[in-house]
């Protein structure tokens, strides 16, 4: 289940949702992703997705990982809009028999999803709006999976 | 009429996030040209590394044959999450 | 928080709780282990720990997490007693700042909960019970972290 | 009296999960050779690798003096989540 949301949500249901009725996955492995503050500074980000697109590439990334890892399901959700510090802006959950490929289907959903899936995130601060894009680390971490 | 998206900060620097062009460009570098003519910063922007080209929601490289109907989206670099 | 428990519990909850008024936290890794059915056949697992002792080393190995990783927190829960097919069996939280030390701090505790934590597992199924003891794998997780 | 538990296979091989042993044994070499004595199968379980003992719920390797309240746990090898 792939879905972008406009409104806020918890990620505690979809966890619960996502585990319930597996009899035959030993392992879920999940990532929340928050809105950070950054030391008190009143910041509110703001996530702009391609309508159509985004959910497309998106599922291309999905179907990536099913192909790469041993998974039973993912779950991914992803808030656009205006979204204030401490809020969820992402959650991923895949299942899996073991731990393994559950820990490293996750990791490598979320390393796609920050610098592949197509969102663009400007954060608006007391000193203005700019936007944010991917870290020295975030294109580190996706050529692990090169 | 060509539609042309543009996100991110590319839609900051050109003041607008999506405009159709009539007549239509018939190729992509057209377009380009027809935009950097209008606002060269834009243009600029637009041609900057890591500024991917979405023809009718598909990811295209270099240049490409445009119909009255393509929706051209203009893409910089990406980072949800 | 490190809790052992012999009710059924439900991860969601936990992991909403555990997200919750987090403006500086960028990053939430969980992961949920549920007892597997193994194709159908009624299993039931027990699992015994040692009471004190247990909830010291799973303590101990926090500790050791918290130490090697840059957490701003962690959340263990784990279930004792009899735990039926599609159950919980343990939940690990880990908040950071960015998602790497999230996942990886999730990754080693359940690698140490595995292995190094005074539990002890008996699967009952319709051959009669047997324990169970780490697989090869769960050892070759384990030397990952030496 | 020093109190012995048993986890895992090990009480079920044992037949009991607890038990008190009166007088205590002075050391945790003497302990064993009474189990060992009164059960030759448990002896060797608790002798095999990969059996930790802790002593007061802590873990120990070799021999150790024991008092009448010492608490001497044998663990099997762990597996939890």
């Amino acid at each position: 289940m792939i879905s972008l949301t406009e409104q806020g949500f918890d990620p505690g249901p979809l966890l619960s949702g996502f585990c319930c009725g597996r009899a035959e996955t030993g392992a879920v492995a999940s990532f929340t992703g928050l809105a950070r503050g950054e030391g008190g500074a009143t910041k509110v980000l703001e996530l702009e997705a391609y309508p159509g697109f985004t959910e497309a590439q998106i599922g291309a990334i999905a179907e990536a990982a099913k192909a790469r890892f041993e998974l039973h399901d993912l779950m991914i959700v992803h808030r656009i809009g205006k979204i204030a510090p401490g809020e969820p802006i992402v959650f991923v959950a895949t299942a899996a028999a073991h731990r393994r490929a559950a820990f490293e289907a996750c990791d490598y959903l979320m390393d796609y999803l920050k610098s592949r899936a197509p969102f663009w995130k400007k954060e608006h601060g007391p000193d203005g709006a700019r936007w944010i894009e991917p870290r020295d680390e975030d294109h580190a971490d996706i050529a692990r999976w090169a | 009429m060509a539609r042309v998206l543009l996100f991110g900060r590319l839609s900051d620097i050109a003041g607008w996030r999506e405009k159709t062009l009539d007549p239509s460009p018939t190729r992509l570098s057209d377009l380009r040209a027809q935009l950097a003519a209008e606002d060269a910063a834009l243009g600029e922007a637009l041609a900057a590394p890591g500024v991917q080209v979405a023809l009718d929601q598909v990811l295209v490289r270099g240049d490409a044959t445009l119909s009255t109907r393509s929706e051209v989206a203009f893409l910089p670099p990406m980072s949800g999450g």
